[in-house]
């Protein structure tokens, strides 16, 4: 303790520097999330408020102009379809994710990663060709109505390229392994004798499945729902694809906003409003399933 | 995440490392399977621009010669334009006589190059193609288009037709050159649609019940109200408000039988999923040849929309005398004749009629006399200010 | 007993259709590639041609070798980003941990079409970043290195790291130990994480859509103005390819993983 | 061996580490001399762990000073110390072969690959590795993987090796095993060992020297034989396995014997020598180990300091001895006896019996405040 002051000075600043060992770890993202993420962001929120010059042109004054207009009947209206696609679709995936997912932990073995595998290789699959195939079967002339037709099922070919329902196809059809992958992680982590209890306790197994392996996989479910629900709220090529570019979600009025008009304020107003949205599901979801789902989310 | 379940142990990653690799070479392998398709032009200078001459038959003139050696110099071609639009060839003859190497990026509607426009103003891309005149009104707007030296375009002075050259927009198209023209139509199916209406736009505007969910019109907003407008009689860039507001009733009667929108609705058409199509005549011409059953209306009596397909230099063009070669070649007769027929629209040079195929002078004499005249333009009116808020509010109204 | 015989025949049933439904229009797809009809919507005998188009096609080839540079770059610098991260924030308590943690999320959340306009906007109207390759990397590494750093941070409650500890205690310097023990020991997880990256970067659509420029065309791009154009059977091809490449890349690690064991 | 240096191959002065603001280990001093096994024996929690770590280096000290053959070696980074750690897990590289992982401290001191190799031989032959050189540690038992961990550290002739509770993971026999092992080992290589460990059965047979540690700080050091005939206090005989412990105050001092009071009243009588701090620390009670605990039927004349009247509540078989708990009569005390089985003496009595309990006072160890 008889050390001089300087060498006090010189013991803080190296301290300080080995307590800042996390830095070059940390760092590169800090300054990455900083620079491409918080920057463009802000950049977004402060044009969503700046004016419109007659050719197109930003204008450097102030206007909440943008936000009023969302609330336009139209707007508010591809806002509420996009919330009930996406809350669809997260339904609809659930309901046939989780049996999927079910089945697969069921059979065990080899076959388990073997039927895994085929619900992820199809994600592999160029998203945009994915869309593009299953615009090729539901046509009027594609292989499922045509099925139906040579059955004698239907008369007439059905319509369902171009229209809501579609959409919604097309949503499932896109997200639903991001519901089976989650579901399938923590149905796998359960003890299998679990499962099988729930089977042979014989007298009222679906109960036992509602109050023992339902409530078991809840992580898994959450972390499906935020996986398949945070991009349907911000799908726009399945509505440009499969919806014949008629029936517009959220993500398409940015599209459109941004790149067909060229009308920057107005997209980024749109953007700053999605983006709220999405940002207060996950904190609110974070907050029902606590961090556990965070974690799961990895 | 995913992979959690098929890399367990270390022995399986080193595989699937082993097998990425093989994938990767797989894919990297096939350019490499392809001839080389880039050549070296000639080395001297001066001989260049001879042998460049020499090569040209009649009534194709060169470029000036200060012109082309900058081109020699440039050795690149920035180009930006619709995708598998234009027939290869075009591109390929040009890299091998000029050799230069293009570089073509595709833009997926005209509203995407303007708002490139609008983010980037020093676009650096050589050449514009295939954008109407209300892109091209749109752009200027900007003040980010270079002049184009017509002096280096002695192709252009001696075919181009004058009433090219003499638009309100661009007098002397001294920033945008056409390369050809059409007009827009509707297509439809001999299978399903018998309407004694037929040529007239009322059979896409006010269809028969029986062709709910049957029709698609083009996915862009001017094109698609501007049909709309030369059916009630107006002007295609009206911005009157009330003669908007009947096309907005109009079209929100439609709206029921509009099965997609959707700009070029090939497959649609052809596969008969789609028994009336709004889409150009030349189009139609492309889609008659591939089946018979699609057949085009050239609307009347009411009159249509001049298309336009433009090219443009922008300011940020880092190879503006290649751009001219370009310009240039392209309105050699036989070229623009190629040209013209590949794709299905019209040349604006007389001189390169004679060289277009059998039928397709024949399906532009179908085409009265006077017609494309009396097309209107979609002008300034319409893209700016009250004609484009007024478009906006209806295109969502209808899209939402 | 009832119901388990009912759910025992229901799931299989209900499987199988799920199945079917993710993979039919993926079979029904490389089916049509071979497909002699020219807008390869319907089967007209088999042909080669379409596949012999796109081996000399210059736009495919470019987009191709675009779509394979940007995946690759990418891959590489999203792990190393992440793989640092993630030890980082393993390992390390600093002030703002939480925050970071956060924030790290954002770049996934957040949809792609803002991602991808708020990044276009940046570029063009406040920093100068040239729309091309660095932009479309740019966009790409800010949305997977957060994923890369999600994935090797599961990883590392699973691994041992006295080890580090064993390497320091045998006479390895700190470079020495990260570089013999600790990026060994990490190495699945990175693989993991490259594995799930590469494939994602060179499918994005949207993200690229917004932020490429001049010859920066890449597959999905490609295929994108192709489909806007109407159909080609170019399209059944390249998804062809694009779904038999992993098929082969798995099936040729499963074969290898054999012969190793035997 | 040949070391003539009288320093300690290892000390600890006045040793402090704090662990934000709790104090793990708390003023420790100790001498480990060369070429012994000295381990650190105390329950988990009691700061033996950090100790071994600060040696290592793996854990920088707050107070105090660490010597390796008398030189400080306080800010000296664990890959300079010459010392070398075997973990409770272990920590084998998984990445590398079992070769790999011996040669792995020999490359970082840049010894040249001639050498590494001769020395890789002698470790693997030592150990007993033969053939095992090119597998990877997964592919390896557990008692293998032991003696990979072993042959790491030992191939770099350490002054000292670090064990921190290297048995821990084993089963029963193969740990038996391995201390059996790792003694040969010592005795053929003779470098010091400073080994941590909770259980005191492998202490007392692997140990020159043991240093009990509780709650950060050292409780007694001594030969095993010490430690577990004499523990010092009530913490330490608990630890040993003394199950029988009297808390109670001396009563009489005089002569050479020390009857001491239990709280019930039972006097029970101690051997004044053993009181080996004479008088500095106060006395407060008595243990006694259950093996040298005898009993006989009720009325047999036992001639022996400490005998009490009572009644067997149980006996428990526990193979090589049976486990026999006898309640006091007069006080209520329960006394646990170890009866070997050797004589049929689990026929001889039964639950329930009336048996005197005895033993020879000089079983009896004092234990201190």
């Amino acid at each position: 303790m008889s050390s001089s002051k300087s060498v006090g000075l010189r013991e803080k600043a190296a301290k300080f520097l080995s307590d800042q060992v996390y830095l070059p770890y940390v760092g590169p993202i800090s300054i990455w999330i900083l620079l491409f993420v918080f920057a463009p962001l802000g950049v977004v929120l402060y044009f969503s408020f700046l004016r419109v010059g007659p050719f197109g042109q930003i204008l450097n004054s102030f206007t909440l102009e943008h936000y009023r207009l969302m609330l336009k009947p139209t707007y508010i209206q591809v806002f509420m379809r996009t919330f009930v696609f996406s809350f669809g679709t997260n339904i609809i995936c659930l309901l046939i994710g989780y049996p999927l997912a079910y089945f697969i932990v069921r059979c065990g073995g080899k076959w388990k990663t073997f039927l895994m595998f085929l619900v992820i290789v199809p994600s592999w699959t160029c998203y945009l060709i994915r869309l593009y195939a299953l615009k090729t079967l539901t046509g009027n002339g594609g292989l499922i109505n045509e099925a139906l037709l040579n059955l004698g099922l239907i008369s007439s070919p059905l319509n369902i390229l171009y229209t809501p329902f579609a959409v919604v196809l097309g949503l499932v059809f896109g997200f639903l392994p991001f519901m089976v992958l989650p579901i399938y992680a923590s149905l796998e982590g359960l003890d299998p004798s679990l499962l099988e209890a729930s089977e042979d306790l014989g007298a009222t197994p679906l109960k036992r499945f509602f109050t023992v392996t339902l409530p078991l996989t809840k992580g898994g479910i959450l972390a499906g729902t935020i996986l398949v629900f945070i991009p349907s709220l911000g799908e726009w090529l399945v509505p440009m694809l499969l919806g014949g570019a008629k029936v517009m979600m959220a993500g398409n009025l940015i599209e459109e906003q941004y790149i067909k008009l060229g009308n920057i304020p107005a997209g980024s107003s749109i953007a700053v409003v999605l983006t709220t949205i999405v940002v207060l599901i996950i904190y609110l979801s974070v907050k029902m399933g606590g961090e556990e789902v965070l974690e799961r989310m990895m | 995440m995913k992979m959690k379940n098929f890399l367990k142990g270390k022995r399986e990653v080193y595989s699937f490392m082993a097998g990425a690799l093989v994938v990767l070479l797989l894919l990297a392998g096939l350019p490499a399977c392809a001839p080389a398709a880039e050549e070296e032009g000639p080395a001297a200078g001066e001989t260049a621009y001879d042998k460049y001459v020499a090569s040209l038959s009649e009534g194709e003139y060169p470029v000036p010669c200060e012109c082309f050696e900058q081109a020699q110099e440039e050795g690149e071609l920035n180009i930006y334009d619709w995708a598998e639009w234009w027939p290869e060839e075009i591109y390929t003859d040009f890299e091998e006589e000029f050799g230069v190497k293009i570089v073509r990026d595709n833009f997926a509607s005209e509203p995407e190059v303007v708002a490139k426009f609008k983010l980037n103003p020093e676009m650096p891309y050589d050449m514009i193609t295939g954008v109407a005149i209300r892109s091209v009104i749109q752009i200027m707007q900007l003040d980010v288009l270079q002049e184009i030296n017509h002096d280096w375009l002695p192709n252009v002075s001696a075919y181009i037709g004058k009433e090219f050259t003499e638009f309100e927009y661009d007098p002397g198209a001294k920033y945008s050159v056409f390369s050809d023209y059409g007009t827009d139509s509707y297509w439809y199916n001999t299978e399903y649609v018998d309407d004694a209406r037929i040529p007239s736009w009322a059979v896409l505007f006010e269809p028969d019940e029986k062709y709910k969910g049957k029709i698609t019109l083009v996915d862009d907003m001017f094109k698609s109200l501007a049909g709309a407008l030369a059916y009630l009689g107006y002007p295609v860039d009206s911005d009157d408000e009330a003669q908007l507001a009947e096309v907005r009733d109009l079209m929100m009667n439609l709206k029921p039988y509009v099965m997609a929108f959707d700009s070029y609705p090939k497959r649609l058409a052809l596969e008969g999923e789609a028994w009336i199509s709004q889409g150009t005549y030349g189009d139609g011409f492309i889609l008659n040849k591939e089946s018979g059953g699609v057949v085009t209306a050239q609307p009347t009596p009411e009159g249509s929309r001049l298309l336009s397909d433009l090219l443009l230099i922008p300011k940020g063009a880092p190879h503006p005398a290649v751009a001219h070669c370009w310009i240039n070649y392209l309105y050699r007769p036989r070229t623009t004749a190629f040209l013209c027929g590949s794709i299905g629209v019209q040349p604006c040079s007389q001189a390169s009629l004679e060289f277009l195929p059998e039928d397709m002078r024949e399906w532009w004499a179908r085409v009265p006399e006077g017609y494309v005249a009396s097309c209107g333009v979609i002008g300034e009116r319409a893209v700016t200010g009250k004609g484009l808020e007024l478009r906006t509010a209806i295109w969502e109204e209808l899209k939402s | 007993m009832e119901t388990k015989n009912i759910t025992s025949k229901i799931l299989p049933v209900s499987a199988i259709l799920v199945y079917l439904f993710l993979w039919l229009p993926t079979i029904v797809l490389v089916v049509l590639s071979f497909s002699n009809n020219k807008f390869g919507i319907k089967w007209e005998g088999f042909t080669l041609r379409w596949y012999a188009d796109i081996i000399n096609n210059v736009g495919i080839r470019n987009a191709l070798k675009m779509s394979l540079t940007v995946a690759l770059v990418t891959v590489v610098l999203s792990t190393i980003i992440g793989t640092l991260t993630a030890y980082g924030l393993y390992k390390y308590k600093f002030h703002g941990k939480k925050f970071l943690r956060t924030s790290i999320l954002l770049p996934i959340t957040v949809p792609y079409v803002v991602t991808g306009g708020a990044l276009l906007v940046f570029f063009t109207r406040v920093v100068n970043i040239p729309l091309g390759y660095p932009s479309i990397i740019i966009a790409h590494v800010t949305f997977s290195a957060p994923l890369a750093t999600f994935v090797v941070l599961g990883r590392m409650g699973r691994i041992d790291w006295t080890l580090e500890e064993a390497s320091a205690d045998l006479g390895a310097n700190v470079l020495t130990t990260w570089r013999k023990v600790t990026l060994p020991v990490l190495l699945p997880a990175i693989i993991a994480s490259a594995a799930l990256i590469f494939p994602w970067s060179f499918d994005d659509f949207t993200i690229t859509y917004f932020v490429c420029g001049i010859g920066t065309t890449t597959l999905p791009i490609y295929v994108f103005s192709q489909l806007r154009y109407g159909a080609t059977s170019v399209i059944n091809t390249i998804g062809t390819i694009f779904v038999v490449l992993p098929v082969i890349g798995l099936l040729l690690m499963n074969l290898l993983q054999k012969k190793k064991v035997s | 061996m040949t070391n003539k240096n009288s320093a300690p191959c290892v000390e600890l002065r006045g040793v402090v580490k704090k662990f934000s603001g709790l104090v793990a280990v708390d003023h420790v001093d100790l001498k480990v001399e060369q070429g012994k096994v000295f381990s650190l024996l105390g329950p988990s929690g009691c700061g033996k762990t950090t100790t071994l770590r600060l040696v290592a280096g793996l854990e920088m000290l707050d107070e105090g000073d660490i010597l390796i053959d008398g030189e400080v070696i306080n800010d000296v980074p664990a890959y300079n110390r010459d010392c070398s750690t075997v973990f409770q897990t272990l920590a084998l590289f998984p990445h590398m072969t079992v070769e790999g992982n011996i040669a792995y401290g020999l490359e970082r001191r840049k010894v040249d690959k001639a050498e590494i190799k001769v020395r890789i031989g002698e470790m693997v032959e030592l150990m007993g590795l033969g053939g095992m050189e090119k597998r990877h540690p997964a592919q390896l038992s557990g008692g293998q993987r032991q003696r990979v961990a072993l042959a790491r550290s030992l191939v770099l002739r350490p002054k000292i090796l670090l064990l921190d509770e290297p048995l821990a993971s084993l089963d029963r026999k193969l740990r038996k095993e391995m201390q059996v092992e790792l003694k040969r080992i010592q005795r053929e290589v003779g470098i010091t060992f400073l080994y941590v460990t909770h259980d005191q059965k492998v202490a007392l047979s692997i140990s020159d020297i043991i240093a009990v540690m509780a709650n950060g700080k050292l409780e007694q050091i001594g030969s095993a034989r010490d430690i577990y005939e004499t523990p010092k206090t009530k913490l330490i005989a608990d630890f040993m396995g003394a199950s029988n412990i009297f808390p109670g105050k001396a009563r009489d001092k005089a002569g050479k014997n020390v009857e001491i009071e239990t709280e019930s009243g039972l006097k029970i009588i101690a051997l004044k020598g053993k009181d080996k701090d004479g008088n500095s620390k106060e006395i407060t009670g008595v243990s006694v180990h259950p093996e040298l605990i005898g009993i006989s039927h009720k009325g047999t004349d036992v001639k022996v300091g400490n005998k009490f009247e009572g009644k067997i509540v149980e006996m428990i078989y526990q193979g090589d001895f049976i486990e026999t708990k006898v309640v006091i009569g007069r006080t209520g005390e329960q006394i646990t006896a170890n009866l070997g089985s050797e004589f049929g003496q689990e026929t001889q009595f039964s639950p329930g019996e009336e048996v005197v309990v005895y033993w020879n006072p000089a079983s009896s160890n004092i234990l201190l405040g």
